[in-house]
């Protein structure tokens, strides 16, 4: 087993308003940031797990996205695999 | 014969409206309540199953995404397949919305705020087990208080929800008009509460159980509780 | 003995980090007959910081009366007095501070507030029932004050909420001597059957110490002498990690006690709050005239590689000791395992009196425990009236010119922030949760039933820093006459006070006076009233660059309603109901909020206060409202009559109008309407009732006069059968509903 | 002007307790996923803006995030700029 660090990106989807972003371009634009256009809030989370190889690290954390992490009725998800340096090989 | 139904009241860590629901329920309707832990997986004989509002798991990631995966989860989509009546209540119709017991998904309050106050709701269907006792149209004094009461859905699912009646209440002003201004939290088409196309199981944001007493601000959320007695009766009566 | 751990060098340094003098260190020396170990330093820095040993303020808590018929548990002997209420049940409530964690992190420092208030009602075996927070702010025409209130409010919001208990009142205030040090005062009140008040007290030799709850890590550590030190950038740099607040796991915390305390297996039990493991080790040994002894490397921690010292000093949120019977062991596990909670045995009773900490079997840390508490030092500090008092006092208000527009000036009083709604901050708090709470947010003080025995209690949070700042005997006493005040017009009895004591640095003999004399004006009311201090809270060095903070007492009075008959709130409830006050105006305009926003000042001297006669006035209003005579009673207060008739008109439902006739102002007009004379209340009552009233007061010698009628929309008042004010309630009610929220935008 | 959008991570700090991630932690475990052996979790941001060029642009999300978005006391940040090739050049 090795350990992998992933980090997951979970957005709203475009279709979905976002009231909290559009209150911090309302502010970021009350502080003189005018050129901000347009500002939307996910969350990102940083997960630490164990797995054979990469693709089932890939895989699991799919499914946990699919499952608990994001909801789809609202959400889109983005899994990004870090293979943890020192980490690897712990059995 | 006792027509009484028997209730069962889910119990999440978290959950903080179980009691109120249960006093509700015994104390002053006096309907017999079973109070059931989440890691249980069965709910026993019961009529109906309530799921109260609260923090179920800290409401943390997202409100009632964790509490849906509870063991008694399972029992509880039984119940809801079998025809029995299934009521969430805040954080209850956010997690039946979780558990796709229910469609949509619920987003934070526009305001980003909590939000603790009485309001009007306008009762959209009174076909349910749960608002029979009400008029339709009827407008009912209900306190909310929730942080993510946002109801959405997508358009075309939203057409579906409105075309089979599935929307039993809407948030109004005195008059039973639904404007914006009478909207405590942003969500789509002033919509406070829905229930699935069979209309055993009602999910909603306001909390029938706070306001069944005058002495605390209003006592409009009793019809709820007797329309669930008239049901159980006329079920015994057939 | 053989202390283990490496002895490091002790220097001036050292000790100043650890907020030590050289004669305390010297009196440590002498406790342990030997140098300390650093973790022995720790414990003892933390231990005997102001915020813990109460070194400075202590003389002066002695002042205050605390002893009554109904008190079970009295203030200082453990974390939360406890009070009679009849029928075998009690109420438990206190107030603390989290003030400096506030200013530096206003979401988590007001949520953990909350989530250690919560604590110190549990840990007495009540079960926690209603919340209150007392809060003060700068000047809101500052972006980062702004910042801070949303932080606070939406941080107790936070907490509460998920937890679950209703916020049901409070007070808010904002005066720019807060500006970079806001109050953040929270108050609980938790309900306990006599036989389940807890103890937080260690006995019987061999018993176990568990430790249940949060993890351990490094966040917080110094936090109690943190909070005894004055705000400076110098502070900001070694401020301690953040403590972050989780409301869920202290539900479960409280769940799992609660369910405890059915068992009859514990013995003691205290939470962690400030100086976390030291404290509660410490101070339910010493209650219990027992010893401790605990293996640090036996507590639960989320972070590697911590020393000793810094397990001992943490502050991590959410978590308890307690000690249980030897041989019940499992089952108090079990309890804890089915709210998927971390126990853990760390240590046991011992008869030695010593709290003895271990590390993996060595001895790292061993002291008398009363040298931690009882034996902490106590300092009397100097005191000297302020300069420029005596001339503040004596400002002369007919350099003030009245104003032409009296109208314009109401206005500007109704809808400035310290009068205006806070509907802004109760909305985001749910105070309705557990379907108790009667009177919400809004009346002059809240009222929560009791659902076990039947009853009602009535809650108010006050304080006057304006008065306080000019006269701070007289600060003192009116905080506790108004806050009675406020309780006897919702129909309770009152019963007993916690306060709050919020003052600068305590080494400037001007803020030591201040305190002193604001304690001796309290103590003396809570004797007249009959209202003992079950408990309470000292923060110190609250100051800003510019100077310290105006003192501010806080009281959180209690009091019972036995009859739900006698629930009476502020607002009119028919058109025709007769207006009477009660009291009598005299020209007071001396920090008054009308010359703070008007005028912009801070001048005068405060309301005469004379508590027989406020305890007359109040007795009265007691009586009326139980001869089911009243329909409404609000207490005049912060702004004056014009603003109390015009809060009555806006009751939650219905927008009263009200037609008002004064005679002939033996007064300047101002001071009249916006004067903020003590010992008044307004009452509504139909005209038969009224009659009765007015005759009642007569017999009584309480000054009584009817002064106007209800009416459907109009506010009007006259004086002399001259109008100075007529306004459509709607407008004005528009005005001050919205003021905050806009402000805020 | 160019368009920029940016993706902006805001962690808690490695010292700051993370309620939310712990009690996620738990919950996958209780689902089964017992090789995750840590989650934290925190903002996911999507911000456009446009700006003279990419240093400008980075620049002023640094501010933004020192200013508003991000909280110092407890917060780390990370930008990330891509230049959005549609809609670049516009004025
Ligand atoms: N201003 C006060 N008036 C009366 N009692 C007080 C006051 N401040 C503190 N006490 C009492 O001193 C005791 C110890 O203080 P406490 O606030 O429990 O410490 P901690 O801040 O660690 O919780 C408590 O019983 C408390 O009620
Ligand atoms: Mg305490």
């Amino acid at each position: 087993m090795k350990t992998y660090q992933s980090k997951i990106e979970i957005t709203l989807k475009k279709s979905v308003l976002d009231p909290q972003g559009t209150q911090l371009q309302h502010a970021l634009s009350n502080m003189g940031y005018e050129s901000v256009a347009d500002v939307r809030v996910g969350k990102f989370l940083e997960v630490t797990l164990s797995a054979a190889n990469e693709a089932e690290a890939q895989t699991k954390l799919n499914e946990m996205c699919d499952k608990l992490l994001a909801n789809p009725v609202i959400e889109e998800y983005k899994v990004e695999l870090i293979e943890s340096g020192a980490a690897a090989n712990v059995s | 014969m006792s027509a009484k139904p028997k209730f069962a009241v889910l119990v999440f860590p978290g959950s903080n409206c179980d009691h109120d629901c249960e006093y509700a329920l015994s104390e002053v309707f006096d309907i017999p309540v079973k109070m059931v832990w989440h890691k249980e997986t069965s709910l026993g004989d019961v009529d109906g199953v309530l799921i109260p509002g609260g923090f179920s798991y800290g409401d943390y990631l997202r409100t009632g995404a964790v509490a849906r995966f509870s063991p008694i989860m399972e029992a509880v989509q039984e119940a809801a397949v079998k025809g029995k009546m299934v009521w969430g209540i805040c954080n209850g119709f956010q997690i039946l919305l979780e558990s796709g017991l229910l469609p949509g998904a619920m987003l934070r309050n526009d305001s980003l705020k909590f939000v603790c106050k009485h309001v009007n709701l306008r009762t959209e269907n009174n076909q349910t087990p749960f608002t029979s006792e009400l008029k339709k149209g009827e407008v009912l004094n209900i306190p909310v208080a929730h942080g993510e009461g946002n109801y959405f859905l997508e358009e075309d699912k939203l057409k579906e929800l409105n075309s089979n009646n599935q929307v039993v209440f809407r948030y109004c002003d005195d008059n039973g008009e639904t404007r914006a201004a009478s909207n405590p939290n942003g969500s789509v088409e002033n919509i406070a509460g829905i229930c699935n196309k069979e209309g055993n199981v009602l999910g909603m944001m306001p909390h029938p159980e706070r306001a069944c007493d005058v002495l605390l601000g209003s006592a409009d959320g009793r019809k709820m509780f007797e329309s669930i007695l008239k049901t159980s009766l006329e079920k015994v009566c057939n | 003995m053989a202390v283990a751990e490496e002895l490091v060098q002790i220097t001036p340094e050292l000790l100043k980090e650890h907020g030590l003098t050289q004669e305390e260190y010297d009196k440590i020396k002498g406790f342990l007959k030997r140098d300390p170990t650093i973790t022995e330093l720790g414990i003892y820095s933390v231990m005997w910081s102001e915020h813990c040993s109460y070194k400075n303020s202590r003389p002066l808590l002695k002042l205050f009366p605390t002893s009554g018929d109904r008190l079970l548990v009295k203030a200082g002997e453990e974390n939360a007095g406890v009070i009679d209420i009849g029928e075998g049940w009690a109420i438990s409530f206190k107030v603390e501070s989290h003030n400096h964690p506030s200013a530096i992190e206003p979401f988590q420092g007001a949520a953990t507030g909350v989530g250690g208030i919560l604590r110190d009602i549990f840990t007495m075996g009540a079960r926690p029932l209603a919340l209150m927070d007392s809060l003060r702010f700068g000047d809101m025409n500052k972006k980062q004050v702004k910042g801070l209130l949303t932080g606070v409010v939406s941080g107790i919001a936070h907490y509460g909420n998920c937890i679950g208990i209703p916020t049901v009142g409070g007070e808010l205030f904002f005066d720019e001597s807060y500006d970079a040090n806001p109050l953040v005062n929270v108050f609980c009140l938790g309900i306990v059957p006599h036989e389940r008040v807890m103890r937080g007290a260690a006995g019987g030799v061999g018993n176990p110490v568990f430790y249940v709850g949060a993890t351990t890590g490094r966040d917080g550590i110094h936090g109690a002498t943190f909070a005894s030190e004055d705000l400076t950038e110098e502070s900001e740099k070694k401020r301690p990690n953040v403590q972050i607040g989780d409301p869920f796991l202290e539900k479960l915390l409280m769940e799992a006690c609660l369910e405890l305390y059915e068992t009859d297996a514990l013995i003691g039990i205290q939470d962690m709050g400030a100086a976390g493991l030291t404290c509660s080790t410490c101070e339910t040994a010493a209650r219990g005239g027992a010893g401790i002894e605990i293996d640090v490397d036996l507590v639960p921690r989320r972070e590697t590689g911590m020393t000793p010292y810094e397990v001992m000093l943490s502050e991590s949120q959410e978590r308890m000791l307690f000690i249980c019977k030897q041989g019940r062991e499992e089952e108090v596990i079990a309890i804890f395992k089915k709210w998927d909670l971390e126990v853990a045995q760390i240590g046991f009773v011992t008869d030695d009196k010593m709290v003895r900490v271990k590390d993996k079997g060595e001895i790292v840390a061993e002291v008398p425990a009363l040298s931690l508490t009882d034996d902490a030092p106590l300092y009397h500090r100097e005191d000297k009236e302020p300069e420029n008092l005596k001339e503040l006092q004596s400002f002369d208000f007919n350099t003030l010119k009245e104003p032409v527009d009296v109208a314009a000036s109401f206005k500007q009083v109704l809808s400035s922030l310290n009068i205006a709604s806070k509907r802004w901050v109760y909305q985001q708090y749910d105070h309705m949760v557990r379907t108790n709470t009667v009177l919400l947010p809004g009346s002059d003080a809240s009222v929560v039933y009791l659902k076990e025995p039947k009853k009602y209690v009535a809650m108010s949070m006050d304080g006057n820093s304006r008065y306080s700042l000019l006269n701070p005997e007289r600060g003192g006493k009116i905080s506790v006459a108004e806050s009675g005040r406020n309780v006897v017009c919702s129909g309770a009895t009152p019963l007993a006070v916690t306060d709050n004591l919020n003052f600068g640095n305590p080494y400037r003999p001007e803020v030591f006076w201040q305190m002193k004399q604001a304690v001796i004006g309290m103590a003396e009311a809570c004797r007249v009233f009959d209202t003992p201090v079950v408990g309470g809270n000292v923060s110190l060095y609250n100051e800003n660059p510019s100077g310290p903070v105006d003192p501010t007492p806080v009281i959180g009075m209690v009091g019972l309603i036995e009859n739900k008959d006698f629930i009476t709130s502020s607002w009119f409830q028919n058109e025709g109901d007769v207006v009477i006050a009660l009291g009598e105006n005299k020209e007071e305009l001396g920090g008054s909020e009308y010359i703070k926003e008007v005028f912009n000042k801070k001048v005068g001297n405060a309301p005469e206060i004379d508590l027989a006669f406020e305890k007359q006035i109040q007795d009265f209003t007691l009586d009326v409202i139980h001869n089911n005579w009243v329909e409404s009673a609000h207490d005049c207060a912060d702004g004056g009559l014009a603003i109390t008739l015009a809060e009555s008109c806006f009751h939650p439902k219905t927008k009263w109008g009200v037609s008002i006739e004064l005679p002939a102002a033996q007064t300047r007009t101002d001071a009249l309407l916006f004067g903020e004379s003590q010992s008044r209340i307004v009452l509504s009552a139909s005209p038969e009732k009224a009659e009765k009233i007015l005759a009642l007061a007569k017999e009584k010698g309480v000054p009584a006069q009817k002064i106007g009628t209800v009416t459907q929309e109009n506010f009007e008042i006259k004086v002399d059968s001259k109008e100075v004010i007529t306004e459509k309630t709607e407008n004005l009610f528009q005005l001050w509903n919205k003021s905050l929220e806009e402000k805020i935008k």
